[in-house]
């Protein structure tokens, strides 16, 4: 038998494989393929505090080895949410972690409130790739001080684990992890999205409604090791790995680097079971190596004989 | 815009090729068998393709059932990119990774007289299932495809066909829904309902002719998707009434009424 | 007959179609397979003012669409540069522009004036994505004042032109290319490379002989299109677009997107060819469309009718 | 460390696929009509080969020539991921995208009495190739070959083979170094030149035993290239003597005397 869970704060959870925000809808839509009782947990859509339609087409076009998508945090809001897919995913025996998005930290306030007095909510993940509305759209998680006050603020609300989500797409993002661990955060979860373009060469035209929109998949899965790694050698709170993981081995590298859990996100797209694959492929992995616990994979990374970069300079 | 149709149940399984046919330089039908697929899918419904195990393409494919035997399935499809470049070169016992049946399907449960279907180049693929449940449904069906030239006209399956093509090498020189409209405009019948597939400039033609004359249409979509299954919100379709948002086509559609959407 | 020739500064360039710094060797390795002649010109492998070695291996590693390297910028050193290859390239008639690299400031304007005393270098570009030795390994390209002060230090140096080589590892590259801009470097290029990682499972031990790697290819082309988009709206010298272009297609997407001139990197790899393919390729695209100068494609993208990603919040 | 083996000039073309031969499950051979490189090619040189048109895999996939007859190019090769998965399921007729001549070839121009051929694996690929230039140079050429199990010998075209598996499937039972080591000590002939390829272990193992007898070993790497022609320096072999850094294996190799690199 291979131990297979681990903890946040107090909060155990099965084990260390779960779907990213944003691409497993709310956990009830795809029921029938996976079982989700199977996994670590389901990270919901972004829910805010009104419903939001989204942004308009065109929201999705596929890159070498990626998708860039600019959906707009389309979600029927954090009531509707409540109301009618929490009960859904109870029924699912789903470990439930919410994911919050907002224009303005009241906002983000304000639906983790809602969701803190439902009942059935295992933890938070806060989404500070937004724009912050009162700061003329300067993106929360490329403000340093906005990340440590939104952690700062929804610390208050909830003994529940509060997971802050890093965006990738700031000079030294292993800052951003330590502002939000001092403030309290249990954990922090990357990537989210490079910032990502495309242009129609015919037309002229983006590709994307937004102009720019969010790049994930395989293409950025090195981009993802590398900034997990500097994160993980700058704070001790957990850290969930989260960028182009399509299977087992993927996964494997995230954990080897210092991961303590991993989130599957464009990869649900393509084979909707694979999250519980993947979970099944570590605990296999594990068993075929005499590995007792997942967690002994955790930060294994052998970087003796490695040279660093400045090394070569000197 | 909830789901009502998820009678048949979303599968996702490898199915062997069983026949693949080069219906000219740049059509190619593939058969494989599936009797999960052939026996639930509805005209309309699509399924969604797993080119190969590497990242590119990365996303599936999607494409409409073109026919049903026993307990094979068809696909029609044109060299687009990459997917379907790879899809053409597939052999006789390759494996392929289907998901599916997903989307709404055409409502052939309307009281029309006559059913018409319209087919624009490849769009046809979804017509041949689509006539024969109409037929089923005991309806009068008549098909109208266009294409660029006849190469591109899929006429297999079909019963009562008239075609148009834009250089004119088979039947009506001009657009499809040119000669639909000459066939409105002669045979003044009251109650008929349109089917449509096909590019989008064609979808907006027949739409302008439906409401000029008051006609029933459905048509199928081939928005982008990412999943194909609800989960993603990539494939967004405006809706004319703006207060409702967007519907997503691979769950709300493929198929919409054509006076609910913005093309 | 389509105009394919642009200026920087005072110097006139045949097409818009370059190679980019280490990619292409010195230029006289290939020069059985292609004429380097029809190429805008040559960016030079990155000189130092000693030789280096470089990296030990590994130093590369396939990754989806895209490859991490850690070559450490071995070269043979700008005075070997001078007496071995530059003759070599003035036979080819290849218009060269030299790539600077340097631990230190000072290092930076030595390899500059080694270079303008020697004869037949077209203009200069300045990779800023090196450590810092002084600052502790602090890349210079990620700090703005380091990237200011190399750019005011090596202008003082020369009347040629100042390319700066811009990293995408930053928040906002776009302050880095005013910062360029306004201590007066005549362009900038971008983008070099994105932070990137691997790990074999089996081993436990990272790809790269560095641990982290610069990350180039297909994959990272939506990144450096959004990246180029950002920096052509913020400043008015030309920009160099660089990452991913392997075809005509790709480099018409920089060109569009603003981008007055591009550099084909990783793809000369696989196809040694491919730059003058794609400089062929640009013009026969003007002479289908009617296109009498290639500069009327640059900067022509079409952003009527689309949405910012604030506004969707409001 | 220049090259000075350019006299075979590297070409960029297009070659069509004549012959597919699955030598065993795991096992291909590919035949090639490349009367440029059968031509020109030395044992010990390779071609790059660009595996298609995608992006996955981005490079080109490096494989030695396995043999050459009239105008035909052969390589052999195992699946060992993705491009040579893609590579195994070519069909005749396909073309293929190929840049060689590479590298510097073996010399065959020293004055040994025999010629020793060592190969592992499909590290074996290179020998053939080999055995015939020395023959024609009037060399005694003998070969040991080891691999797992006596599926992946590759023994055709060899003339004068001793095998060693790890499972004793065929001939010795143990690694092919053990086997040569015993040849040594049995047949203590003066003067002979050992030529390897095969997995980095075995030229470790080859390496200290040549050092031992004080054998010349000329050793052919797999190191893993971006470009395969110099430009990227991403090849880099470690050199025992500090002071000149390091060798590039596509260009200063892949064949190295083993007494000058560090495995
Ligand atoms: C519900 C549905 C059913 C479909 N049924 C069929 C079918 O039966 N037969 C068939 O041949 N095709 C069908 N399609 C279209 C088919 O999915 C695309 O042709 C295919 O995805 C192209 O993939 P690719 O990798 O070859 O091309 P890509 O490399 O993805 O694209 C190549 C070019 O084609 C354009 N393109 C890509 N997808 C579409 C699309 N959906 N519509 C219009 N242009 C596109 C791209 O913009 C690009 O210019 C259907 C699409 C949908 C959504
Ligand atoms: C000069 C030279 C000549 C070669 N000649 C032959 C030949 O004649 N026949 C033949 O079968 N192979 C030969 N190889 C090895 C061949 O190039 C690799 O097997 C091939 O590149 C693997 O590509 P892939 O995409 O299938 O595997 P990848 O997906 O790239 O890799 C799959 C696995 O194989 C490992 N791997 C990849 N490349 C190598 C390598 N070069 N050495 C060892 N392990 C590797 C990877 O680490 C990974 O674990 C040669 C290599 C070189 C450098
Ligand atoms: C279509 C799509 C929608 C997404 N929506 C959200 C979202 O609502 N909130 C969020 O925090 N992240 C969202 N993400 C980001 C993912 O959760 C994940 O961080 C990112 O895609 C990288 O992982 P991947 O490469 O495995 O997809 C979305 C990603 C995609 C592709
Ligand atoms: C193997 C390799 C070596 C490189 N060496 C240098 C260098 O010496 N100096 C430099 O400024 N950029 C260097 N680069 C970065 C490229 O010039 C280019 O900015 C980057 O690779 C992105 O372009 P691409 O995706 O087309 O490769 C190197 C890139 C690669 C792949
Ligand atoms: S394609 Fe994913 S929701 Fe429709
Ligand atoms: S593989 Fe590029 S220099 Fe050797």
């Amino acid at each position: 038998m291979v131990k297979t869970s681990f903890k946040i704060g107090n909060v155990e959870f099965k084990n260390r494989v779960f779907v990213a925000s944003g691409t497993f809808g709310y956990g009830d839509e795809i029921s029938e393929l996976l079982d989700i009782k199977k996994l670590g947990g389901i990270f919901t859509k972004s829910l805010t505090l009104k419903p939001r339609k989204g942004n308009p087409p065109p929201r999705i076009v596929e890159t070498a080895s990626g998708l860039i998508n600019s959906i707009g945090l389309a979600n029927i809001g954090v009531e509707k949410f409540v109301s009618e897919k929490l009960p859904l995913l109870k029924q699912l025996n789903a470990v439930i972690i919410a994911n919050i998005a907002g224009g303005t930290i009241e906002e983000y306030c304000r639906v983790l409130e809602k969701l803190e007095s439902a009942n059935g909510i295992t933890a938070y993940e806060i989404n500070i790739s937004c724009p912050n509305v009162k700061e003329g759209g300067l993106n929360f998680g490329t403000d340093l001080k906005a990340t440590a006050e939104i952690t700062k603020m929804v610390r208050r609300l909830t003994s529940k684990p509060i997971i802050l989500k890093l965006t990738p797409n700031v000079t030294r993002v292993s800052e951003f992890a330590k502002a939000a661990e001092s403030e309290g955060a249990d954990a922090v979860s990357l990537i989210n999205t490079l910032v990502g373009m495309a242009v129609n060469v015919k037309t002229r035209k983006p590709k994307i409604s937004t102009v720019t929109g969010g790049l994930s998949g395989p293409a950025i899965k090195p981009v993802a090791l590398a900034k997990v790694y500097e994160v993980v050698n700058a704070v001790k709170i957990p850290v969930f790995g989260i960028g182009g993981i399509a299977n087992t081995e993927d996964a494997l590298e995230f954990l080897i680097v210092g991961a303590n859990a991993i989130q599957v996100g464009t990869a649900n797209f393509i084979n909707p079971n694979i999250s519980v694959s993947i979970a099944e492929g570590i605990e296999k992995f594990c068993l075929d190596n005499g590995i007792a616990d997942v967690g002994m994979i955790v930060g294994s990374l052998d970087t003796s004989g490695n040279e660093s970069v400045l090394k070569s300079w000197l | 815009m909830a789901n009502k149709f998820l009678d048949s149940k979303m599968i996702q399984q490898n199915f062997e090729l069983t026949k693949i046919i080069s219906i000219n330089s740049s059509i190619t039908k593939l058969t494989f068998h599936a009797p999960e697929i052939a026996r639930s899918i509805l005209p309309g419904q699509f399924i969604n393709i797993k080119i190969d195990e590497t990242t590119v393409p990365l996303l599936r494919r999607p494409f409409s059932v073109y026919y049903v035997q026993e307990n094979s399935v068809e696909i029609v499809f044109g060299v687009m990119g990459t997917g379907t470049k790879k899809l053409s070169l597939k052999k006789v016992g390759d494996m392929l990774d289907v998901l599916g049946p997903l989307g709404k399907p055409f409502n052939v449960s309307d009281n029309e007289e006559l059913s018409i279907l319209v087919g624009g180049g490849l769009g046809a693929a979804s017509l041949p299932l689509l006539q024969n449940h109409l037929i089923q449904k005991g309806k009068n069906v008549i098909t109208f495809l266009g294409a660029r030239t006849k190469e591109y006209l899929l006429t297999s399956y079909l019963n009562d066909v008239r075609t148009a093509t834009d250089d004119g090498s088979s039947g009506y020189h001009g657009t499809v829904v040119e000669l639909l409209k000459h066939f409105l405009i002669e045979n003044k019948k009251k109650n008929c309902k349109i089917y449509a597939c096909g590019p989008t400039p064609m979808l907006v033609a027949l739409t302008n002719l439906t409401e000029e004359y008051n006609i029933r249409c459905e048509i199928s979509l081939e928005t982008a998707m990412a999943c194909g299954f609800g989960i993603c919100q990539g494939c967004a379709v405006e809706l004319k009434n703006k207060e409702m948002g967007f519907a997503l086509s691979c769950k709300d559609g493929p198929v919409f009424n054509s006076n609910e959407i913005i093309l």
